[in-house]
């Protein structure tokens, strides 16, 4: 974990960033870094314990005697180059940079002759007990990911029972429904070819009501889908389920002249037009 | 391409953990990219049904059915089982649930609508498992070639739920970039 | 109730389809029912070690985990049933994996333990993806203004892991006493 290159989840190989077309390789060896890369490289960073933990390591620092003259005198400098950049991601960073100066100015300044009841304790400590805390959780979540998982490691075995056999039938909450498609989304994600949009639900609740009433009475009066008393919102959701079913083909608009009504079918329907 | 002898148990065992760890059955195309030169389709077929043979006195059985093969508990031993879970409702698999997800989330859909999002060919029986529920129905078709089934969630589904509208449902969860991404390997 | 030797062979076959058929790790307790009359807990897991054995050389195996007994495939011929099916498992990004340490060796904790450990703020998608996956959930909620929820981890991520315990996790790196209390320079 002290190689700086497990801090980030980009193998070494691969760039991490491209400036002006140049692949930019890695961390930076020394404090400067290109401004144009300072989004890319401060994406890797988990927060500015993991910031910290960084400088430590790189500098081979021991982190139960940090100097920390150097430390803050670096952690600065990257919180101004991102200050430049991401001044919303800078807040957390400017907290610990307070932190920092204040622990450095705490043990500047000579201790009172009277021994207060916290004499002894080391300015650094608090800071020290966060940094290994969550070093070591760093270290846990890399054993976690590393360990066998179901489905990527290893795949658990289920054979197919004929499920007519059961008499009970499986009971189904909603938010099972929303994990099944938490999991769907997952994975099309990972699969990238697989593009999906969020889309209103409503839009779509309102395709299947169309569809539903054109399939029981064969065609509408465009006007009517909008009855009386309908809000705003609901009309234009409902118009745009209309355009959304056209689109994709699933039913027809029709006019036997111009200015008289608009009819719908199911696309399937040859509809014969009222006279 | 076809096998060595010595290459013969391997093979076997590996069609084997190939079958048993697939929720949905196996297409013999699937099962020859196994193999690495791939095997022809022949040599899988002939493997399958010696593995059919060997695994004939035990209470799973290798069926071919439409959509690939499979193992499947043998009726006599699925009857005992059922006895041993009483109080444990029985659950829908995976392809069920989110076959369910996806209509109910994205409707109206056809069933290449829904191959495309999961990635993944959808049984019959899936559709018909739904259907016999109550759950989906067809709507209509879409006008393109082959006149695909569009289908939808029903009330009766909504009740099942204790919905009391389909804007009820959870919203989908939104994924965002840093939860996520694909494996680098 | 022990079995006599004679009928050792249909029960332990009955025991292998009981498990290759469920969908989730199946207990002793409900092993045991599976027989009429019911065998003791003993047998029924003497029967399970035979059974371990026997499928020693083969590529799926049993293992017992958190929430009871399951048969999975070995590691090594999981790589190359992957090949079959491109589809690639979701990797988590280290902000989830972080928070799911955290919970996992520091539960029960809140959401604002979770951030005082790592430093930042924790996004709700991170804590969402979790509960999604069904790797963690809420306990209860700590008695304090605002009553925030308190996390802990799952028997499915015990499951999901291969481990029958959260003693069983890795154990978190060690460190020296002195330092909480550092000595004075």
């Amino acid at each position: 974990m002290n190689d700086a290159a497990d801090l980030l989840e980009v193998p070494l190989a691969q760039p991490i960033a491209r400036v002006r077309g140049e692949p930019f390789i890695g961390l930076p060896q020394d404090l400067y870094i290109p401004p144009e890369a300072l989004e890319v490289f401060l994406d890797s960073f988990e927060g500015p314990l993991d910031l910290l933990l960084y400088l430590i390591r790189k500098n081979s620092l021991d982190i139960l005697d940090i100097p920390m003259a150097e430390l803050t005198r670096q952690y600065m400098e990257y919180v101004d180059a991102m200050r430049h950049g991401r001044l919303e991601l800078a807040a957390e960073y400017l907290v610990m940079a307070a932190v920092l100066i204040e622990i450095k100015s705490r043990m500047l300044l000579p201790r009172p002759v009277a021994a207060p009841a916290d004499e002894g304790l080391d300015p650094r400590a608090e800071l020290m007990r966060r940094l290994l805390e969550y070093e070591r959780i760093k270290q846990a979540a890399a054993t976690l990911e590393a360990l066998p998982r179901a489905g990527r490691e290893f795949a658990v075995v289920q054979v197919w029972m004929d499920e007519n056999l059961n008499q009970r039938l499986p009971q189904v909450t909603a938010h099972e429904l929303q994990e099944a498609w938490a999991q769907v989304l997952s994975r099309a994600r990972v699969n990238q070819h697989h593009r999906i949009s969020r889309e209103q639900l409503s839009v779509r609740d309102h395709m299947t009501r169309i569809l539903r009433r054109l399939r029981e009475q064969h065609f509408v009066v465009f006007h009517e889908l909008f009855e009386e008393g309908v809000t705003v919102p609901v009309a234009v959701v409902h118009f745009i389920a209309v355009l959304e079913l056209v689109k994709e083909s699933m039913i027809r608009v029709s006019q036997s002249e111009a200015y008289a009504p608009l009819y719908l079918s199911l696309a399937e329907n040859t509809m014969e037009l009222p006279s | 391409m076809s096998l060595p002898d010595s290459e013969i148990p391997a093979a076997k065992q590996l069609l084997e953990a190939a079958l048993l760890s697939s929720p949905e059955p196996v297409t013999v195309a699937e099962l020859r990219r196994l193999f690495e030169p791939e095997l022809s389709a022949d040599a899988v077929r002939r493997l399958l049904e010696e593995l059919q043979q060997e695994w004939q006195p035990r209470a799973i059985e290798i069926v071919q059915v439409a959509s690939g093969w499979r193992f499947q508990t043998r009726p006599v031993f699925q009857e005992k089982i059922a006895r041993m879970n009483p109080e444990k409702p029985p659950r829908y698999s995976r392809a069920v649930m989110e076959t369910l997800a996806i209509i109910a989330y994205r409707q109206p859909v056809t069933r290449g609508d829904i191959e495309e999002i999961r990635g993944v060919a959808v049984a019959s029986t899936v559709l018909r498992t739904l259907e016999a529920r109550g759950w989906i129905e067809v709507l209509g078709h879409r006008e393109v070639p082959g006149r695909p089934a569009l289908y939808g969630t029903t009330a009766t589904l909504l009740d099942d739920l204790n919905l009391r509208s389909l804007q009820e449902l959870p919203p989908l969860m939104l994924l965002t970039d840093d939860i996520t991404h694909p494996e680098t390997a």
